[in-house]
């Protein structure tokens, strides 16, 4: 039964797929699971455009919409129904072709990275050997979407919505590559659904996560910070930083293809936290061995808008960066940071089981985490600071 | 330390986002259709015209001085004198305006135009539902739409109004003595002189004096 | 940074310095304003950038011009009074503080112990309600989604209701007279102010541990938008910008207008100049008013709000002319009269704290990113009512 | 704090032949004024700028203000020679005559300063200057090289009144559009009646705006026959 529910939607899969002749089979499978996750993670997003609503007002002493439906649970369809009736402008100047292309090209390429992560046992749609290398890949392509969004539309604040984005893109796509590599050097494999199996394990019923080893813990963070300035979100959303470039490379997008730029930005937001999540945080595996029996994918999904839920409280509480601030971040902070969890990874192989390498390889990221952060701060002469008075 | 005064605000974003649920104090929302705060007795909207009584037209306090006219700042107020007078709710001749209108689309609710009425017969609404589709035509009241009983003044400014109306009281009284002393000199006259005195006569001299403040003000508002 | 900052040298240190854009690349000039997010209404200013490095700005005005001082030349005396509440519409209470002090300088007027109490106390509020809507501005410019500012809103309804209950109206009070207050509040107004103020404290601290030592705030703020103490002099810079810059000049400590020489408080001063200083000293003024009107509602003594001789209908000031002036929560606010003796000034003029400070705002601006110069436009704390007229 | 004579006294010695006069002010506020001549007036600010004893280094406040031409009439006793029979005889003699004579004064435009000190934490020093008619002779000298707050605010009067300063850096309108023809805040100015019709009961508004519309149609009907 426990595992019926776990794999209900591979077996349903399976039943669907028995209906037709076995010529239509391999197609047939690998369309219904592209159905699958053209329908699930819109929906999604729609939940957590309202989740990100609702919890914002809530952080600010507002309840948030509450207008359509009860509770306002309507609210995303409302929005849906504006967004597709609104009128769809394009500036006069503007390459239109390359216009109409853009929200596409973003949206097809996060799609795209949904192909490769495990969302539950037995449930990926393609398992392939270096899906780690494919989700990076692919990922990267969405920095060109943002340009010819930026580059296309003729305007200054396009425009420097779209270098800012490209440059922070490009900058921290090496710090996240950095921090995944970490994993793969323990795990001694590319493939996603491996890494994930290898931290389904547990010791005294407490998981073998690769968050819960000090160079896990380290390559979490440093993977977080890059996942959010990745996917432009509070406090890197220099890009479309609403206060100086009014929107950023989409200022001049409306209706639907406003909408579509607001899907795949959610939704690189997803994918990246699915990685996140088979990465360090097991994945679809259970917390404790005890809660082996609730479904797999509930894990996951779980998981996933834990992230999510964490990445709204930042952008409720955190100003932005500067772009300079924020690409020295990545240079001189984020990737030495990295770069040294490499060594610190080598460090715990190399030290084989016990204590010790518990003690050393924290004592290695602690000490230099304090160090980075003392100079550097010591350097920008950045500080709280004491006021005098006048009687 | 590097984030510790990260840390430190995400605590209180997520103390507030957990007081909401809590506390009224840290959720301010007011839901305005089905939820209204009660308004203070000062708050303060557009003016509407005070009248005695029942009949509105009769009840009018206005005396159609036009102070409020010359006063108004953005100058919202038109008044047309009347050509005649008319007895007012006690009974007294008096200049009425003909036409009274505010444009509420103009006027920005400063109450100058209650401060600077010698007679208390213009006050401060707290309506405040107002919106019309109406643009030309919706926003400008005639002086049907301005009078409000003095019962329904009582209703918004309860403090304000009875002050009011002891003041109108106190004023009431003195003119009422004054007439009738004048009236008793008049008689007083009439008997010495032997002659039997025109009732018409008797009625309209206090009327000249209740007049009086009402002429005075108005010079020096020029 | 890159380029080269040199000296125009047009009387010395007093222009703005010109920088030179680096490369050969062309300079981009965006109009940012009159639409834009930041800019606090209807502003406008033109930028020349060198990649995303400011090298030229010229601030343009006049969006929301509606002849103010004129309308003040053609209306009486009394009817000015609630047009200045939409100068600064933020602080309305303190226009029309300014106002009637203007007025009473040129008649000679005498405002009763009450009512000076009673002007303390609204214009404290005021300022509290200016700084910290100010501080949550300029934190939402630095992208913190609106949470500050929500908390700062927070508060500030709370002291909004006490001015409607008192003055009848949220924003637009037109409450002070010539010769004091129109109302009298009552004792169980006064008793929700203590009230309120009790609980002032709390959210000032609150508010500090959001953003105080936040490293983000910090990094952004600190050492950017520097403004020299001898150019703000110069430049004619009042309220909070200018003691950042290291000035100690307050009017409520210079002229001792009102009964503020009755109260203890201290003046803060920054050392840098910078945006974290005029926001730290903006929090620490809040502070500073939380103190005052402590005093101010412990001693408030009884008797008239009004000075009976006062004249409300018909009000003709003799010939003459008067200047006065009141420490604004944004600067110096000045109102300068000249009657002819008859029923409206022939002279009507409001000193702008909101424009004059905006007098340096290129010099804060050349050399630094797009993004500090909407941080330090917003530093700056303008309302444009009060830039435009 | 010294007197505004002293201070008249103090400008006339480091200044010479700076022709200082004293503007009395009847209001109680008592801030009287010094009135400067145009030609010393940047000497006389760089003095009050940097004199040890006044440091006058904040301007606070720089307007306009705008004087019509008046029609001044005044009473003037004239000595004139009047035939008079006086007891039977016809004589010359001189009579004194009061007559009423009119002259237009020509109107100009003036400039206040109030100007404190924040080192010194006096003022205010009130300061006035005159153009010489309101119309052709306008300049009056930019004091922005002594007061940067004078940029913006003298900006400001040479939009509303049309004063002229020579010297300022940068004088351009400030709160009008650059096509913007007349100078809204002189007593004379008349607004223009294009504004967008809205029926009113205010008749004046009415009547103009009708006006203007038949103005329009009339100035359409040309263009269009051209």
């Amino acid at each position: 039964m426990v595992s019926t529910l776990d794999q209900i939607f591979v077996l349903l899969k399976h039943w669907l797929v028995g209906l037709l002749p076995s010529v239509l089979q391999p197609a047939a499978g690998v369309l219904l699971s592209v159905v699958a996750i053209v329908c699930v993670f819109p929906a999604l997003f729609a939940l957590t455009v309202l989740l990100e609503r609702k919890g914002l007002g809530r952080m600010q002493n507002r309840l948030g919409p509450n207008r359509v439906g009860p509770f306002g649970i309507l609210q995303p369809i409302a929005d849906a129904i504006k967004s597709l009736t609104k009128e769809d402008i394009v500036p006069l100047r503007a390459d239109a072709l390359i216009h109409f292309l853009a929200p596409l090209v973003l949206v097809v390429a996060v799609f795209l990275e949904f192909a490769v992560v495990p969302m539950g046992r037995n449930m990926v749609l393609v398992d392939m050997d270096a899906s780690l290398l494919f989700f990076f890949s692919i990922g990267a392509s969405t920095e060109l979407s943002v340009f010819m969004a930026g580059w296309s539309s003729r305007n200054k604040y396009s425009l420097m919505g779209a270098m800012r984005a490209v440059a922070q893109m490009i900058s921290y796509e090496v710090p996240l590559l950095m921090s995944s590599v970490a994993v793969v050097m323990i795990t001694g494999s590319l493939s996603l659904v491996k890494i994930v199996e290898a931290q389904n394990q547990y010791t005294y019923g407490l998981p073998h996560w690769n968050i819960f080893t000090p160079w896990g813990c380290a390559g979490f963070v440093m993977f977080a910070i890059a996942a959010t300035a990745e996917t432009n979100r509070s406090p890197f959303d220099l890009p479309e930083g609403e206060s100086e470039l009014v929107a950023g490379y989409f200022t001049e997008y409306s209706g639907f293809k406003f909408a579509l730029f607001f899907l795949g930005e959610y939704l690189g937001m997803f994918s990246i936290s699915g990685l996140g999540t088979a990465l360090f945080l097991g994945g679809w595996s259970a917390p404790f061995s005890f809660l082996w029996w609730v479904p797999s994918w509930i894990w996951f999904f779980g998981k996933v808008m834990l992230s999510i839920c964490v990445l709204i409280w930042v952008r409720g509480t955190l100003p932005r960066l500067r772009q300079d601030q924020l690409m020295n971040f990545a240079w001189k902070f984020v990737l030495p940071m990295t770069l040294l969890n490499l060594v610190d990874v080598a460090l715990w192989r190399f030290l084989g089981e016990g204590w010790l390498r518990w003690v050393v390889c924290s004592a290695v990221m602690l000490v230099a985490y304090v160090a980075a952060a003392l100079t550097g701060l010591r350097r920008d002469h950045i500080g709280p600071r004491s006021y005098r008075y006048a009687e | 330390m590097l984030g510790e005064g990260i840390l430190k605000g995400l605590a209180e974003t997520a103390r507030n986002a957990v007081g909401s649920f809590v506390s009224k104090d840290r959720l301010t929302t007011v839901e305005y259709p089905e939820e209204r705060l009660p308004l203070p007795e000062a708050s303060r909207n557009f003016p509407f015209l005070v009248y005695d009584g029942t009949d509105w037209e009769k009840g009018l306090r206005c005396v159609a001085c036009q102070i409020c006219e010359k006063e108004c700042p953005p100058k919202c107020i038109y008044i047309d004198k009347s050509k005649d007078k008319k007895p007012d709710a006690f009974g007294r001749p008096q200049i009425y305006p003909a036409k009274f209108d505010i444009d509420i689309s103009v006027c920005m609710s400063c109450q100058i135009c209650v401060e600077v009425c010698p007679f208390e017969a213009i006050k401060m609404d707290t309506q405040y539902e107002l919106s019309t589709d109406d643009r030309f035509g919706g926003l400008l009241l005639d002086r049907k739409e301005l009078a409000k009983s003095n019962e329904y003044y009582h209703q918004i400014h309860p403090t304000e109004a009875s002050e009011v109306d002891a003041k109108l009281a106190a004023e009431k009284v003195k003119a009422d003595a004054k007439a009738k002393a004048a009236a008793g000199a008049a008689a007083a006259k009439a008997a010495a002189a032997a002659a039997a005195p025109k009732p018409a006569e008797a009625a309209a001299k206090p009327v000249v004096l209740a007049d009086a403040p009402a002429a005075k003000p108005q010079g020096e508002g020029d | 940074m890159s380029g080269s900052l040199r000296d125009t040298n047009l009387e010395g240190w007093n222009r703005p310095p010109v920088i030179v854009p680096d490369g050969e690349g062309e300079l981009l000039e965006v109009a940012m304003g009159p639409h834009h997010p930041s800019t606090h209404g209807v502003f406008r200013m033109d930028l020349a950038l060198d990649g995303e490095r400011v090298v030229r700005l010229k601030p343009v005005f006049g969006y929301l011009h509606r002849n103010h001082e004129q309308i003040g030349e053609t209306v009486s005396y009394l009817a000015m009074m609630p047009y200045t509440d939409r100068l600064d519409y933020i602080c309305s209470l303190t226009n029309n503080w300014a106002y009637a002090l203007a007025v009473e300088k040129l008649v000679g007027q005498a405002v009763p112990e009450r009512a000076e109490y009673i002007r303390v106390i609204l214009a404290e509020l005021t300022r509290i309600v200016n700084h910290a809507s100010a501080i949550g501005f300029l934190i939402q410019e630095m992208g913190a989604s609106g949470t500050p500012l929500m908390y700062a809103f927070r508060e500030r309804e709370k002291i909004l209701d006490l001015f409607e209950s008192l003055t009848g109206s949220r924003m637009m009070c037109n409450y002070m007279r010539f010769g004091g207050c129109r109302v009298d509040p009552s004792a169980a107004w006064l008793d929700a102010t203590r009230k309120v103020v009790a609980g002032l404290p709390q959210f000032a601290h609150e508010f500090e541990n959001l953003l105080m030592s936040n490293e983000i705030v910090m990094a952004r703020c600190q050492g950017v938008g520097k403004l020299r103490p001898e150019l703000a002099i110069n430049a004619g810079v009042t309220g909070p910008m200018l003691r950042a810059s290291g000035v100690n000049y307050d009017i409520r400590k210079v002229d001792h207008y009102g009964v503020y020489d009755r109260f203890k408080f201290r003046v803060p001063l920054g050392d840098h100049g910078d945006i974290y200083d005029r926001y730290m000293v903006r929090v620490l003024e809040i502070h500073e008013s939380i103190g005052i009107l402590e005093q101010a509602l412990k001693e408030i003594p009884g008797g008239p709000v009004m000075d009976p001789k006062a004249k409300i209908r018909g009000f003709r000031p003799k010939p003459g002319e008067a200047y006065g002036r009141i420490e604004g929560p944004k600067g110096e606010l000045g109102f300068y009269l000249i009657s002819d003796g008859g029923n409206s000034p022939y002279r009507f003029r409001v000193r702008p704290p909101s424009l004059i400070n905006l007098t340096v705002l290129e010099d804060m601006c050349l050399g630094h990113n797009v993004a500090d110069v909407v941080l330090i436009f917003g530093s700056v704390d303008i309302v444009l009512g009060e830039v435009d007229r | 704090m010294k007197s505004v004579e002293e201070i008249k006294a103090a400008i006339e010695a480091a200044v010479p032949g700076a022709g200082v006069e004293i503007v009395p002010n009847p209001s109680p506020s008592g801030q009287h004024s010094l009135r400067l001549l145009p030609s010393h007036a940047v000497a006389v600010a760089y003095f009050l700028r940097d004199d040890e004893d006044l440091g006058l280094d904040f301007l606070s406040n720089l307007t306009g203000v705008d004087h019509l031409d008046k029609e001044i009439a005044e009473k003037v006793k004239v000595t004139r020679q009047v035939t008079k029979t006086v007891d039977g005889v016809e004589q010359t003699v001189d009579e004194v005559v009061e007559e009423t004579r009119k002259h237009m004064e020509p109107g100009y435009l003036e400039t206040v300063y109030h100007l404190f000190s924040m080192a010194k934490k006096h003022g205010p020093v009130v300061l006035r200057m005159r153009t010489v008619n309101r119309t052709d002779e306008v300049e009056l000298p930019s004091v922005t090289p002594v007061w940067r707050s004078a940029e913006f605010q003298e900006r400001e009067v040479f939009d509303l009144y049309g004063v002229v300063f020579t010297g300022h850096p940068d004088l351009r309108r400030l709160l009008m559009w650059p096509e913007f023809k007349d100078h809204p805040m002189r007593r004379d100015y008349k607004e223009p009646d294009d504004f967008e019709y809205e029926p009113t009961p205010h008749d004046t508004v009415l009547a103009r705006a009708k006006d203007h519309k038949a103005a329009v149609a009339g100035q359409e009907g040309t263009g269009t026959g051209l």
